[in-house]
């Protein structure tokens, strides 16, 4: 009991997320429906402080809470910054399609920021114990937000699968930890890291890591692990497909670079292939798939099937050139579906949802400046330049190419054609088509601003990267030192 | 005599059982939230098997955490169940098929 | 004669980005209810962009063959790119012939763009200057994004105010333009890791094996064939043309061709020089082929922006002839054709495009006489038809002309087959000027033409007069390019094979 | 002997363990099976005298053979299967009641030496066995499949989990005193006289576990699960002659056990009340008896409760004080003042 | 061993019961009592929520319950700073005690 350290300043921004969250969800009680703006205020206030505290409590050094079970280095905190960033968003674009469907409620926050407190567990977690109570944190909130609409049957259909889907996948990643627990005595990631090192590799350590990575593939929802994907982005409320295909990624992300990187790299050659398999496979099954779709929900959903296959295709070349470049596609990716949706929600209007392709015809004719957010989103998913898209995609294919993955690079770029048709499509629909309905927007003014900084934003970046570029880099190798 | 091996069999038969559920029962939701939890049974099966074996009181407390969420995530996913039916009035696997490409 | 002052100041950049914030400009302060406001707006953007490109040329050293007017600042230090810009003898003629085409594009849609005027000038001021990023970039992502980004912008044009199959057509352009500018991409991403750069200078200077430089050169090949474009990637262009406004046709063909053309001079040649050399004779064939079998596919059309667009394919065919040749003269003459060809398929364009506007058909067989109620436009016509069939004193002689004497010189046969193109390039521009402009007025559409006004006047006159007067004078492009071509040519004479043996 | 020795081999240590420990078994089971059957003829007479009358006086002197007349008569009943049952569930449900309110024993002490199994985790394992008998009354009242027994298990059982948590937070009071789980270091931490029985500083918890044990047996006046008038019989309506038998027995050893518990716990088990005493078994007997005495004693003052005040005394009366209870004792120990809990 | 003995305690009255009592079934003696009624309706019916939300309950409860039993065995070891942790921890599980009183999930009228 005695090297209980208490270092309780390196979580702070965790425990001012717990304490507010729990505040919101206790004050939405007590106060009148029409008086629900001061919850959504005081949600985004919580992000603002938890980042202020986050870029307060920033050192550069490594900081550890609780055993060594907490780390705080840079890269956590700069992923905790990008996911407030990136909630601070969702919050905005979506209090509209909330307020028209009766979903405007307390918990809807509460159960986002407990979410996001899970996501920063899972960023900081240092060990396996504490990265699983993260995750299954931020899962249990996801799935009770899919069903958030209880009279929606597709929302809780979804929900059902998510759910079914998503403890399969715990219970792999588990099954995994469990091996790699027996075989190495311990549950601290750099513990792991050091017995591997130690010890001759046996069939149950490689066995736990296929299991591990399995899991991991289904948080991400690589190939073959992508079944659930497809159908909950279609079926759940779209603030909530939101939601789910954004922030989460990078935090599965950070777990992907705390127990493959920082735990498991002496075993780098064993989940390389297993990764490039699944990276090949994404992108092609991803693409493909995403020609026929007529929903746009469910498009988007397999194009980000696609993209996570050219995320693990960075970290399949399992060096921080790698690593970095597979940040920085996520966090560039996060950014853009997050506007993607935005525009989709920003279309919807009560007792109507944008939901099919068609949808967003004459786009172009209807609102000629959120066609073109819209085209710039698209573009930058697609990877063509001047959008930040653009540079993703090079980063990854240069890791890769610097990794001598030579034909999956190749096949990656033949597929990333395929990719920018679907996504041509929808530009194609918004400016070469007539209108279907010319039904006016009724979104509020801050949600436009705010949508129209936050695309302009994906070409700016295009046009100066460095900032982003550095930022993932440098981060990543400051943790992986 | 019982060995490390023979909780890891039993472990992995248990977590096969479990896969095996899920994937092949059509029938009925409910089944597959049982073999979820069979399937976390099977995991602190292991995780019990090797922390007694390494002397090593970490695995145990994992459990304790494990079987918290499988708690939590077993009272989510029958209130998802219980929505679910509310609006579909079934539990069958197999109706559940709005959500098709 | 150079004044300190003037070469002080950033032209290149101004090239680029005069009319990108233009474009913006028309975007934000124009629209369909100003529409006037809208035009003169885009003419004086264009204009001025127009303007800034001149001290390239008046203040260009003809005989420094190297870089000139360099601008050199970090980009992005992560990846070792830079926000490098310059110009030698083969991109500055290619700059201002960009800039020129754009003001002729903003006068040509003048009156004829109804709908969307701010998005349709603004599409066609930034693509200017994306396109004269590709010309000036010496770095090789910051051309990658020129280069890329440049369909965005025409993947619009064509999409939104072309033909009735619009949209199958531009989304092919996009698509073929893009699947080879991505393995572009992965020979640069190649190069980086060979080089730890983007320079190109370092580039050329990068010695690579034999296979490596194959499969550099395929993947360059891929990029500029597409574009260029070669026998048998053409397929695009010919859809992409007879769909598009008359802007973009004659962006495409003046400018966007010439991107495919001038990056061989710039990228695959001088970069993978060895493979260039092992590739030349297949070059040549495709080249041939895209001469005389294209010029054969011309013959018989019947839409007459499908007739030009072919007519292209085959003037093209010239320059990717010249190149491989390894000439000085081929390649001079080569040069001189993609900048003729991008005067002379630019009227050709806009005087179908000046038909199309009064009587909505591109096709031959609707018109006829039509001479009889246009003369002035006819005459106009004639001589366009002239040159692009290569007569004597226009521009459209000279680089072919020049292009078929190295060719002899290289080898008869090769000479033989490109010297039939003067026939079959004659027989199908003449033939359609027959069909079209000749005989009597044989519909009543054709009946109620009335000719030129003024601004239709100005262009095709402008066009007219640079026509003739390259044609006479063709040094003022050649000795601007000289000094560039024969240190081209110097550097393709070395091998870049790693030196192994003894 | 010697001839068994012989017999069995090397396995005779094991053998001689096995029976040994099935000999002990019988010494606990076989006396709480009387004290089970006495139990109903106490209630009986108890509630007869509260009520002024004689209660059972006609089968043996006093009464004293009624308890055995019934059980004969039960035994000699049908046991009626419904047709529309689940055979195998309905024969696990009586035995999945009955059995862990008998198995619950093994690591009860009866004094500081007198216990079956000394083990470390005691009260865990009695946590465990006493809420098997949840499922027992659910798998009743699904395999009767009848309206009134599958909404009289549905009441049990949500009434029986509701005070199961503040019956647990309760024990945690109790632990945070002792410092174990054994019940008999449970019962060791509170020698030297009554004012050191746990039941003074943890009065609240004390209160609430003896509530919460007569809800948990659904006794009297918590005992709507059963409530005639509304749903007959609970859960049990379709049982019938031992099967029925089975539940009375459950509900009865329920009693003893929760009583016994208490009596370890809260009232120093075997302990005498004042140290110059000696402590003996019988000190803990008398204890039980009168928290049994206080059972049947409630049955006979108290009205039944509505259902909806059941929930919210456990819900919202009882979780708060324990919750509460627990904090000030937790805080308490951080001061000066720990040395009242130990 | 003893649990054998019990479940033997509970199978061992049923199975003589079984032996010994007469065995005379008839169709409507076998049939669910419903107040002399024919059965109308499967009695596996829907059933209140509120059963199913008094189980969720129990069920977050009873484990924390769990966790306070460890935590209540060494309370008298770990000083202040595990007084505190489970302080915290009791914080956050009164304030979902609280929400879910607030939202009325625990009135059963």
């Amino acid at each position: 009991m005695d090297n209980m350290q208490f270092d309780l300043l390196a979580l702070l921004p965790e425990l001012v997320l717990l304490g507010m969250a729990m505040f919101i969800l206790l004050l939405d009680l007590f106060i009148l429906p029409q008086n629900r703006s001061i919850i959504y205020g005081l949600s985004q206030f919580t992000l603002f402080a938890a980042a202020f505290f986050t870029v307060k409590t920033q050192t550069p050094a490594v900081g550890f809470a609780f055993s060594h079970m907490f780390i705080d280095d840079t890269l956590s905190d700069v992923i905790k910054m990008m996911m407030y960033l990136g909630t601070s968003l969702i919050f905005v674009y979506s209090r509209k399609y909330l307020q028209d469907r009766n979903l405007y409620r307390g918990e809807f926050y509460a159960m986002v920021l407990f979410g996001l407190l899970g996501m920063m567990i899972m960023v900081s977690g240092h060990n396996l114990l504490t990265i699983y109570i993260g995750l299954e944190l931020l899962s249990l909130c996801l799935y009770s937000l899919v069903a958030f609409d209880r009279d929606n049957p597709r929302a809780s259909e979804a929900a059902m699968k998510y759910f079914v889907l998503g403890a399969l996948a715990s219970g792999m990643l588990l099954y995994g930890m469990s091996m790699i627990y027996g075989m190495t005595g311990s549950l601290d990631v750099s513990d792991i890291a050091n017995s591997i090192l130690q010890q001759e590799k046996s069939p149950i350590l490689i066995l736990g890591l296929v299991f591990l990575v399995s899991g991991i593939a289904f948080k991400f929802g690589a190939v073959p692990f992508q079944m659930w994907v497809p159908d909950v982005y279609q079926g759940s409320p779209t603030p909530m497909t939101l939601l789910i295909g954004s922030v989460p990624k990078l935090a599965a992300f950070a777990m992907t670079v705390r127990l493959l990187v920082q735990g498991l790299h002496p075993l780098a050659q064993d989940w390389q292939d297993m990764l490039m398999l699944m990276a090949v496979l994404s992108i092609v099954i991803g693409n493909f798939s995403a020609i026929v779709q007529t929903n746009l929900k469910r498009m988007l959903a397999y194009s980000t099937i696609s993209h996570v296959g050219f995320i693990m295709f960075g970290m399949m070349s399992a060096n921080a050139n790698g690593f970095a470049s597979s940040f920085f596609y996520i966090s560039t990716y996060v950014l853009t579906s997050i506007a993607g949706f935005g525009i989709i929600l920003l279309l919807s209007r009560q007792g109507f949802e944008a939901e099919q392709i068609d949808d967003l015809k004459g786009l172009n004719q209807r609102h000629p400046w959120f066609a073109f957010m819209m085209l710039i989103i698209m573009f930058s998913m697609a990877g063509i330049p001047p959008t930040i898209g653009f540079y993703a995609k090079f980063t990854v294919l240069q890791a890769a190419w610097q990794a001598g993955f030579t034909w999956q690079v190749v096949l990656a770029v033949l597929m990333a054609v395929i990719g920018a048709f679907y996504y041509l499509n929808i530009v194609r629909k918004m400016y070469f088509d007539a209108p279907a309905d010319n039904s006016p927007l009724t979104a509020p003014v801050d949600m436009r601003f705010v949508l129209s900084v936050h695309s302009l934003a994906l070409l700016g970046l295009g046009l100066f990267p460095e900032i982003l570029l550095s930022v993932c880099g440098r981060s990543l190798l400051m943790s992986l030192q | 005599m019982v060995g490390l091996s023979h909780y890891l069999i039993l472990g992995a038969l248990m977590f096969a059982i479990s896969v095996i559920g899920i994937f092949l029962n059509r029938k009925n939701v409910i089944i597959l939230l049982m073999a979820i939890e069979l399937m976390l049974l099977a995991v602190n099966l292991n995780f019990i098997a090797f922390s007694h074996y390494l002397n090593d009181i970490a695995g145990q407390v994992f459990v304790f955490f494990i079987l918290t969420v499988a708690a939590a995530e077993s009272a989510i996913g029958l209130a998802i169940l219980v929505v679910l039916f509310r609006n579909l009035h079934t539990i069958n696997v197999d109706d559940l098929d709005q959500l098709k490409g | 004669m150079m004044q300190a002052d003037l070469t002080s100041i950033s032209w290149l950049s101004l090239a680029v980005w005069l009319p990108v914030f233009s474009g913006v400009l028309v975007l934000l302060l124009g629209g369909d209810h100003k529409a006037s406001l809208t035009r003169w707006l885009a003419l004086a953007g264009s204009l001025a962009s127009f303007l800034v490109t001149i001290p390239l040329y008046t203040l260009f050293d003809v005989q420094d063959g190297f870089f000139q007017f360099e601008e050199l600042l970090p980009w992005v230090p992560a990846f070792n790119m830079h926000y490098h810009l310059g110009i030698d003898g083969f991109s500055m003629p290619l700059v201002l012939l960009t800039s020129f085409t754009t003001v002729i594009v903003v006068l040509a849609g003048w009156e004829v763009i109804t709908k969307h005027i701010a998005q349709y000038m603004a599409a066609f001021l930034i693509m200017s200057g994306i396109m004269i990023g590709v010309f000036t970039a010496l770095d090789a992502i910051l051309y990658y994004v020129f280069w890329e980004a440049m369909l965005i912008p025409m993947f619009l044009v064509i999409g939104i105010w072309g033909g009735p199959n619009r949209v199958y057509a531009t989304v092919k352009f996009f698509l073929y333009t893009l699947l080879g500018s991505l393995l572009m991409l992965v020979a640069f991403i190649h190069l980086y890791h060979q080089t730890g750069s983007f320079e190109l200078a370092d580039y050329y200077l990068l010695p690579l094996s034999m296979q490596a430089q194959i499969y550099i050169f395929i993947a360059f090949f891929m990029a500029f064939a597409v574009k260029i474009p070669m026998w048998p990637v053409h397929t695009w262009l010919p859809d992409a043309h007879v769909e598009a406004p008359t802007g973009g046709s004659v962006v495409l063909a003046a400018i966007a061709l010439k991107l495919g053309g001038y990056s061989f001079l710039r990228f695959a040649m001088p970069i993978a020089p060895d493979a260039s050399h092992y590739f030349s004779t297949a070059m040549i064939v495709l080249s041939l082929i895209a001469v005389v079998y294209i010029a054969l596919v011309a013959l018989v059309q019947t839409d007459m922006k499908k007739l030009i667009a072919y007519s292209s394919i085959s003037h093209m065919g010239f320059v990717t002839l010249g190149f491989f040749m390894f000439g000085q003269l081929a390649l001079e003459g080569a040069m001189v054709q993609m900048i003729s060809h991008g005067f002379i398929s630019s009227a050709m364009f806009l005087s179908v495009g000046v038909l199309y506007d009064r009587v909505h058909s591109r096709e031959i067989s609707a018109y006829g006489g039509v001479a009889n109620k246009m003369p002035v436009f006819a005459g106009f016509a004639v001589l366009f038809a002239m040159a692009n069939s290569g007569l004597p004193g226009t521009s459209g002689f000279v680089g072919e002309f020049m292009v078929i004497l190295a060719a002899v010189k290289f080898n008869f046969w090769v000479g033989f087959a490109a010297a039939t193109t003067l026939i079959f390039g004659a027989a199908y521009t003449l033939w359609m000027t027959k069909r079209v402009f000749f005989g009597d007025v044989n519909n009543h559409h054709v009946a109620e033409l009335t000719d030129l006004n003024k601004r239709e006047f100005l262009i095709l006159g402008v066009l007219a007069i640079l026509v003739i007067g390259f044609g006479l004078y063709p040094q003022a492009i050649t000795e601007v390019m000289q000094a560039t071509s024969s240190e081209f040519l110097k550097h393709m004479a070395i091998s870049k094979l790693p030196v192994t043996g003894y | 002997m010697q001839f068994f020795a012989e017999l069995f081999g090397s396995y005779w240590p094991d053998v001689q363990l096995v029976s040994w420990t099935l000999v002990k078994i019988v010494a606990i089971v076989l006396p709480l099976m009387v004290c089970v059957a006495y139990l109903t003829y106490f209630e009986r007479k108890v509630i007869g005298f509260m009520q002024v009358r004689i209660g059972p006086n006609r089968v043996g002197p006093l009464g004293l053979l009624q308890p055995v007349a019934d059980a004969l008569k039960l035994l000699f009943k049908e046991i009626i299967l419904p047709t529309a049952s689940n055979k195998v569930l309905f024969f696990i449900g009586p035995i999945l009641t009955i059995a862990p309110a008998f198995a619950a024993w093994a690591v009860i002490p009866f004094d500081a030496t007198l216990v079956l199994a000394n083990i470390d985790a005691g009260l865990l394992y009695i946590l465990a066995m006493t809420s098997v008998a949840v499922y027992g009354v659910i798998i009743a009242g699904w395999a009767s499949n009848s309206k009134y027994a599958f909404l009289g298990s549905l009441r049990s059982a949500a009434q029986i989990v509701s005070y199961e948590i503040a019956m647990g937070f309760t024990l945690v009071g109790v632990l945070m005193c002792a410092n174990s789980l054994n019940l008999g270091k449970i019962v060791m931490g509170q020698e030297g006289g009554f004012w050191h029985w746990y039941f003074i500083p943890l009065f609240p918890l004390f209160i609430v576990y003896f509530i919460s044990a007569v809800a948990e047996t659904n006794r009297a006046p918590f005992d709507v699960a059963e409530g005639e008038s509304e749903i007959v019989a609970g859960f049990h309506v379709e049982y019938s002659g031992m099967a029925f038998a089975v539940f009375f027995l459950a509900e009865y050893a329920n009693m003893i056990l929760v009583s016994m518990l208490a009596a370890l716990m809260f009232l120093g088990g075997w302990l005498s009340p004042l140290p110059f005493l000696p402590d003996s078994i019988l000190w803990l007997f008398a204890k039980v008896a009168f928290l049994l005495f206080m059972f049947l004693w409630f049955r006979a003052t108290f009205p039944r409760y509505r259902y909806d005040q059941i929930m919210r005394l456990g819900w919202k009366v009882f979780i708060p004080i324990t919750l509460v209870w627990i904090v000030v004792v937790a805080a308490m120990m951080q001061t000066q003042w720990a040395y009242l809990f130990h | 061993m003893f649990t054998l003995v019990g479940l033997g305690v509970g199978l061992g009255p049923l199975i003589v019961g079984k032996l010994v009592s007469p065995h005379r079934p008839d169709a409507e003696k076998n049939s669910p009592y419903e107040c002399g009624f024919e059965a109308f309706e499967d009695a596996r019916m829907k059933f209140d929520v509120r059963y199913y939300l008094v189980a969720i309950l129990f069920i977050l409860f009873d484990l924390e319950i769990a966790f306070l039993f460890p935590w209540a065995i060494v309370i008298q070891e770990i000083g202040a700073a595990g007084f505190w942790a489970m302080m915290v921890f009791l914080f956050v599980l009164v304030v979902g005690f609280i929400f879910e009183w607030m939202k009325g999930a625990l009135e059963w009228d």
